[in-house]
């Protein structure tokens, strides 16, 4: 397949992936255009597309109605802490599942991934009761285990593949070296796993970031991320593109950044053992 | 101490929170505001209030529901104001819809009703003039002139967008105004009267010839969005948009604007003008009981009148709440002033209809299972306006719908 | 491996996220399953006694339950008809060598980063809308009447934009699979007379049903629950209510807890059908 | 000190018996090479020994000591995998030191050690590269190393060439033969090419289906096989077996020889020649139709050269023929 | 039908010439092997005629016609890859009967085809398996199948048998020869393992860095390799290379005995026994200290044996040294 590929037919692809490329990202690109436009600019017939007077007059307007940096602290709180939670859990769960391979291993993996399917609308009153009575609404810590264990059996299952490949015999070595277990898991297993693992928190955190149920129904002021953020501003009155596109953009920003700066692991990884 | 209040996106909230420093400054108490889209703020706060979540020390919520949660205990009393917050200064209407036997258990923060807004300058182009207490047929006639689907002006906006807060609170004042009402004195169900279906295939046929397209989708927002833009020739809805619409520097239609009272049929009494208000109510159990009156005391407060028309305008402050606002001599130059005031007297929850119902409310049903009723009800008439059904399938599927709810619910 | 020692140790390391994940599922779904045998009506004072299975009928037997089922699979078999689909198609540019790879690589995976809230507003009030959004200026451009895409087309409408976020999704899955390809596989097919489009069908599409099985799996389970996009956008409105929501409105919006607990348990035998179907499949797939 | 003893050692997998009872015992010092076919069970006995395995009855005993329950990093021996199994992410220092560090050695002690070693291995040069930038003889090498420095009182080798090619397997071959020259600490080297049996053995053990066929030295296995299998086994291009007339002329069942001791030239057999494959130094003719087997190869000098299907005679060196009796065990 | 020209053949992979211009004509029914070390450009070579590369300059002929331009499925060749690139989801009917498919051959014909096929090659039995179901010599077999039912004008190998084990590789190394024999089909090898280069090829051809040095049939690349190169590359254990004085007794830069022609016992050379490697019909020493070279290997019988250490003497065969000019060309 390594053939010359002609300069034409490259050109050619090139072309129809751009297109594609841009086509795909025009809404987010609009979007953040959009931010930078007035109330009137970003309604106007025909759209205009990147001759306007920028402005930034939506931020500072959205920064005032609400305290952006605190939903944006409580969002990297909740996303990142259910993440390392989730990780502490499903690391040791997940060596087992893949060094100790028992008859029920594929059975109880799947019945996890189960879980995942229960409609959350379903337990939200029973989830509302506990949440009341162990005191923990309104608290990051209680969103945090919540959306830990939302994600556990994702993170389980990524975890469970990246170890399966990984070989054996160097957690056997390790152990005929004198390694604990815990040593095992913690000087061999983990450092080899750390793309895998990089991966699984990537996706992890963008999961929990995105997570707009519980954490807008566990949430009232303290411990609200930036979804909460952003269910204030579905519609204020009157023209309120450019606001919204400001916050819009707030909101997706900065895991958006980040996704983008990680993205090569996170394609790596994203692949759940379907690639192999 | 701090307290949480949850309240709705809107812009007489929003610049309640800018002003809470003063507040602040009087009290030494501080405030965490939950600020939600209206539909989610609602859900919110049912749920925290029906499961006894005591996330928030002070919940914005309406005049449908304070009188169901009031009969359940779930409110605190809020009898025992100072002498100086002069509760007899609320507008009577207003205090009636957020009393129950006779306590008043929510200070309105603001207060609506519904009126007609139009379009001096296109009306006078087609020659023709709006009666401050115009007709249905009267608005059909104005509609029909005003549009324009060409340059994009279209005779009437009204609300599509399901809901029992959205479409169903304009359709239901539309059937009251065609002499309909929802239930009989024995909970039946009455949508397969002949007025209820008069009533919507109007406000069907309404929105069909002379509405904007996706008609469906529009609620208060976004009709007001086109109403700003000078895409409506006309708008039937809630009085707190005057001030939106006459504000310059968000319309460009801003002087151009006239007001004229909710229509009815001819023949009929009762006009389409529904009554509303945003009010402050404190959930039962809270810690901050104390610290929530004071800040209901001075957010509903006339002091807090004088301060926002001090810092934003007179056109800025909170309107349908006191009366001493509209004796204001200031406030009187304020051109939707009065229309607001006669809109918000013509309306009477106690007694919403032209034969008697078993209910209060105007634009809705002051019954738990309303919500869920008004909502699902909504939806099929969204579908008709969307033309996927006839306002006849409509009307009969939401007969069969309610009665099923009704007798769920053990009417 | 596998000695007495590691085995009972990988049954202590196991425990933590089993005993999580069961608690997780049993204790809300032990109390959904009592509230579902209740009248449980917060607004009339809480739980008014037994009834029996008088909720499980009532949520079939009302006119909205079997639209929603449909509304359901239509919008899971919809997005993922569409992204599989389109994310093979594009997985199979995306492999092809052109300039600036990595940068539509950015592009291409943005959508996946989005909430699921603001993909929905953005969509609905800036595409879609009939009067200011993208669209309507786009088809009033070349003459045509805009469409309600929320009314009008609301099944599609939603799926289309749920697909928008899953197909970043679909799409790096496919491609890392392609990729992954051993290349002397499609020499050889090459040498044995095969067309691009037999390569294709003969050799790429077979490599790809286990990460094509994957992308259900994951997606089904994402999908199933969706519930941000249409809350945003439509309410539930126009053929739009998916089982999910229903159970929502019978919770949230009515405020009764024993119909919408009822609800949640035929949801959550809808979704075993549905994993026990996947599973069958999927465990399959990954075995070989 | 190494000496490693089993004694009724048996390993079953479930229901399937992978071990049958067996006894073994391994000298101090001694370089024991397990060989037979995949699957028969060579790996599993290793495990076994190293502790990775539990046993399912049975007693393993090193230096004297009750080892059958000890964890396998308590039994003092050292194991280099087929894989190396090093750690990718740690230096080649780290990588060797790991094991001192696990035992709770200080860091100056470990350097130490590990500098010795990698003298030993020629690996000094190599030190803070990772396992990826090496070449397979030097990963291979730098498993040996991380072995070493534990001074164990055994190394376990499961065929630790086989990934390597051709060349590479030759010298690294011979480095472990010296090596074990040098430390003089038993060996058990695992692997299922006989060549490296042959070359490398103090003592072959011949497994098949998990039972001891043969234990003994490469040349008493080559020149004195117990039976049919080790006779096949071993010995490369493989022994010619021949049965029916002309084993019982021999009284035998079947009779053995091998393809070195064939000449070509004037002798009792005839036969039409084959596939011929010129070493260069060798050349093995591969012999149809001679009545006696399918194909008889024979090993003949690099200058001879005959034509696929040219006919030609081949004379056994009679003293080199092994017979068989109906069990197929060697007639002595 | 099957004569393959190159004329002035060159690669290039962006500025690194990978395949200097390069001249070499394979005739009809020959038997050759591609043979260097690893990234010689050995696969490049055979990828060039099979057309999954482009040529960066010059001509590939086959039979006689312009083939440069063609491509794969049009040059008539069949190739059986290193990882044998089996459709790992196809059974082995549906991949042997694949490039059938492909040429819109009716479904019965191809059965025939297939079964044929499957016949020749003993996988009869295995037609309805999947590869992963089949063992390395089954899925080489399969491979060969599907570049057979082609009928194909060559046949081109990648080093097929490399992922094989050793025994393994032996029987498949015959099969390959016989089925050569039987087929008279041209056929185009690569690998880097020398035995399997002497025993199959009719015609080696042996590359480094892209350029040939040396073709010539096995033999004569045993006894007259062209240079150092070639005669360090053929030939196991490799050739022993002496310089300084011993060489300049003989006229030489360098000469070169090869293992099998040192006998032990009385002769000119002495050294000391170092490692020893007894296979049972050979014996290999490796004698130190004889003051020409590192080590010297030589081979003796199986019977012969020392202990390391001993001192021994060393007898060349005059008459099989090899002489090198300073450039390391061989001196005729
Ligand atoms: N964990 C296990 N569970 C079940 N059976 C096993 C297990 N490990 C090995 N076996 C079986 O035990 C037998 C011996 O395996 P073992 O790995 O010891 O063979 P081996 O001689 O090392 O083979 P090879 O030369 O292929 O490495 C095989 O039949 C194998 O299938
Ligand atoms: N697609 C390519 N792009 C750039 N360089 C390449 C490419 N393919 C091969 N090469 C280079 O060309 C040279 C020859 O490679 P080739 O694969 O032909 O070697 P080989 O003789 O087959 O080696 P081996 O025995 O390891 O298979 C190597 O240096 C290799 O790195
Ligand atoms: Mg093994
Ligand atoms: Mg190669």
């Amino acid at each position: 397949m390594a053939r010359a590929v002609t300069t034409r037919r490259k050109a050619l692809t090139t072309i129809a992936a751009w297109s594609v490329g841009l086509l795909i990202f025009f809404p987010i690109l609009w979007t953040v255009l959009t931010s930078f436009k007035t109330e009137a600019q970003a309604i106007s017939d025909p759209p205009v597309f990147l001759f306007f007077d920028w402005t930034l007059e939506n931020y500072s307007v959205v920064q005032e109605r609400s305290n952006y940096m605190r939903f944006l602290w409580n969002s990297i709180i909740i996303a990142g802490g259910s993440t390392i939670l989730g990780i502490i859990i499903a690391v040791p769960a997940a060596w087992s599942m893949a060094f100790v391979p028992s008859k029920r291993t594929k059975d109880i993996l799947l019945w996890m991934l189960s879980t995942k399917m229960l409609p959350a609308v379903g337990v939200l009153y029973p989830m509302y009761l506990i949440f009341i009575n162990l005191g923990l609404l309104d608290t990051r810590f209680g969103l945090t285990i919540v959306l830990m264990l939302v994600n556990l059996p994702i993170i389980v299952w990524m975890l469970y593949t990246y170890f399966r490949e990984i070989p054996g015999e160097i957690l056997e070595a390790a152990r005929m070296d004198g390694a604990t277990l815990k040593e095992e898991i913690l000087y061999v297993l983990t450092p080899m796993a750390i793309p895998g693992i990089a991966s699984t928190v990537l996706l992890n955190v963008i999961l929990a970031w995105n997570e707009a149920f519980w954490t807008l129904n566990l949430t009232a002021a303290k411990a609200a991320p930036l979804t909460a953020f952003i269910a204030s501003y579905s519609s204020p009155e009157g023209l309120f593109y450019a606001k919204l596109s400001a916050a819009s953009t707030m909101a997706i920003a900065p895991i958006l950044i980040m996704g983008w700066f990680s993205q090569k692991q996170l394609v790596r990884g994203l692949t759940f053992g379907a690639v192999k | 101490a701090e307290l949480t209040i949850a309240t709705v996106n809107n812009g007489d909230m929003i610049r309640m929170q800018g002003l809470t420093d003063d507040f602040t400054e009087k009290t030494g108490h501080t405030v965490e505001w939950v600020t939600l889209e209206e539909n989610v703020l609602r859900q919110r706060v049912t749920q925290d209030i029906a499961a006894q979540g005591g996330q928030f020390d002070i919940m914005t919520i309406g005049m449908y529901e304070t009188p169901i949660w009031a009969a359940q205990d779930w409110l605190v009393a809020l009898d025992d104001l100072p002498e100086s917050y002069d509760a007899d200064d609320i507008l009577p209407a207003m205090r009636a819809g957020l009393s129950h036997d006779g306590t008043l258990y929510a200070a309105p923060f603001y207060g609506e009703s519904s009126m007609v807004m139009y379009r001096t300058d296109l009306l006078e182009a087609a020659g023709m003039e709006m009666p401050e207490e115009p007709t249905w047929s009267d608005i059909e006639a104005a509609a029909e002139a005003m549009t324009d689907k060409d340059n994009e002006i279209y005779g009437v906006c009204l609300r599509g967008k399901a809901g029992w807060g959205e479409n169903m609170a304009f359709i239901t004042t539309v059937a009251n105004s065609f002499g309909a009402r929802w239930f009989d004195e024995n909970w039946t169900p009455q949508l397969d009267s002949e007025a209820w279906s008069e009533a919507v295939n109007f406000y069907n046929s309404l929105l069909e010839n002379y509405g904007p397209p996706g008609a469906s989708t529009n609620g208060f927002n976004e009709n007001l969005a086109l109403f700003q833009q000078g895409k409506c020739g006309m708008w039937i809805d809630a009085t707190v948009a005057a001030s939106f619409v006459t504000n310059p520097s968000d319309s460009t239609v801003a002087d151009s604007v006239g007001f004229a009272l909710a229509p009815n049929k001819e023949g009929v009494e009762k006009r389409a003008n529904w009554l509303w208000a945003w009010a402050l109510a404190i959930p039962a159990g809270t810690q901050q009981e104390e610290a929530a009156k004071e800040f209901i005391n001075w957010a509903t407060s006339k002091e807090y009148l004088a301060l926002v028309a001090e810092k934003e305008g007179w056109a800025n402050v909170p309107p349908g709440s006191r009366t001493s606002l509209y004796e204001n001599e200031n406030y009187k130059e304020v051109p939707f002033a009065d229309m607001t005031l006669r809109s918000i007297n013509a309306a009477d929850p106690n007694n919403p209809t032209v034969e008697a119902v078993p209910y209060v409310g105007i634009q809705y049903v002051a019954i738990p299972e309303w919500a869920g009723i008004g909502t699902s009800a909504g939806q099929e008439f969204s579908a008709m306006v969307a033309g996927q059904q006839s306002p006849e399938e409509a009307l009969s599927k939401a007969q069969t719908m309610v009665a099923d709810e009704m007798e769920a619910a053990g009417y | 491996m596998a000695t007495q020692h590691s085995r009972s140790a990988a049954r202590i390391m196991m425990a933590p996220a089993v005993i999580l994940l069961l608690g997780w599922m049993l204790v809300p779904l032990t109390m959904t399953l009592w509230f579902s045998f209740r009248q449980y009506l917060p607004l009339r004072g809480g739980d008014l006694g037994g009834v029996g299975f008088e909720n499980y009928v009532r949520f079939v037997t009302s006119s909205a339950f079997w639209p929603s089922v449909q509304a359901t699979l239509v919008i899971v078999g919809g997005v993922l008809f569409i992204t599989i689909i389109f994310g093979v198609l594009l997985s199979l540019l995306l492999d092809q060598p052109f300039w600036g790879q990595g940068v539509v690589r950015i592009l291409v995976i943005a959508p996946f980063f989005v909430m699921p809230t603001v993909s929905a507003l953005v969509w609905k009030n800036m595409f879609m809308d009939p009067v200011n959004g993208l669209f309507a200026h786009l088809w009033k451009f070349f003459g045509a009447e805009p469409v309600s895409w929320l009314s009008e087309a609301s099944l599609f409408s939603i799926v289309l934009i749920v697909s928008w976020q899953w197909l970043p999704f679909a799409t790096l899955i496919l491609l890392t699979a392609i990729q992954s390809l051993d290349s002397e596989q499609l020499e050889a097919a090459e040498m044995d007379g095969a067309s691009a489009l037999s390569r294709f069908g003969y050799i790429i599409l077979p490599h790809l049903s286990r990460a094509i099985t994957v992308v259900l799996l994951i997606q089904t389970i994402f999908l199933l629950s969706i519930f941000a996009e249409i809350f945003v956008t439509t309410q539930g409105s126009f053929g739009t209510r998916t089982l999910t929501y229903l159970i929502y409105q019978r919770v949230l919006e009515s405020q009764n807890v024993g119909l919408g607990s009822a609800g949640g348990i035929y949801a959550v035998i809808l979704a075993n059908i549905v994993a026990i179907f996947l599973m069958r499949i999927v465990g399959k797939n990954l075995d070989a | 000190m190494g000496r490693i003893t089993l004694d009724k050692v048996q390993k079953k997998f479930g229901d399937v018996e992978v071990i049958p009872p067996l006894d073994l015992t391994i000298e101090d010092g001694e370089f024991v090479v397990f060989v037979g076919p995949s699957g028969c069970g060579k790996s599993t006995l290793l495990r076994l020994i190293a502790g990775l395995e539990d046993v399912s009855s049975g007693e393993i005993r090193i230096d004297g000591t009750d080892a059958t329950d000890l964890p396998p990093a308590k039994r003092g021996l050292a194991m280099v995998f087929q894989s190396y199994a090093l750690y990718p992410h740690m230096s080649v220092r780290k990588n060797i030191a790991f094991p001192l560090k696990m035992a709770g050695l200080d860091e100056a002690e470990r350097n130490k050690r590990v500098e010795r070693a990698a003298d030993v291995l020629n690996l000094t040069d190599y030190l803070d590269r990772r396992p990826g930038q090496l070449s397979g003889g030097q990963r291979q090498r730098v498993a040996i190393g991380r072995a070493i420095v534990r001074e164990p009182a055994a190394f376990l080798f499961d065929e630790p060439l086989s990934n390597l090619d051709a060349a590479l397997r030759v010298g690294m071959r011979l480095e472990i033969s010296e090596l074990h020259e040098r430390l003089k600490t038993t060996m058990i080297y695992v692997t299922h090419d006989q060549v490296e049996a042959m070359t490398m053995a103090d003592k072959i053990v011949v497994l098949r289906a998990g039972h001891i066929e043969q234990v003994g030295s490469p040349l008493e296995l080559y020149h004195s096989p117990r039976n049919l299998f080790v006779a096949g086994f071993i010995g490369s291009p493989k022994m010619n077996f021949i049965e029916g007339a002309e084993a019982k002329k021999h009284e035998a069942q079947t009779i053995g020889i091998r393809p070195e001791h064939i000449t070509v030239g004037d002798g009792p057999w005839e036969g039409r020649v084959g596939v011929s494959e010129h070493l260069g130094s060798d050349t093995f003719f591969h012999v149809h139709d001679t009545g006696l087997a399918e194909t008889i190869t024979i090993r003949a000098p690099g200058e001879v050269s005959y034509k696929a299907g040219d006919t030609i005679r081949l004379a056994p060196q009679e003293d080199k023929i092994v017979r068989f009796d109906g069990n197929g065990l060697r007639i002595a």
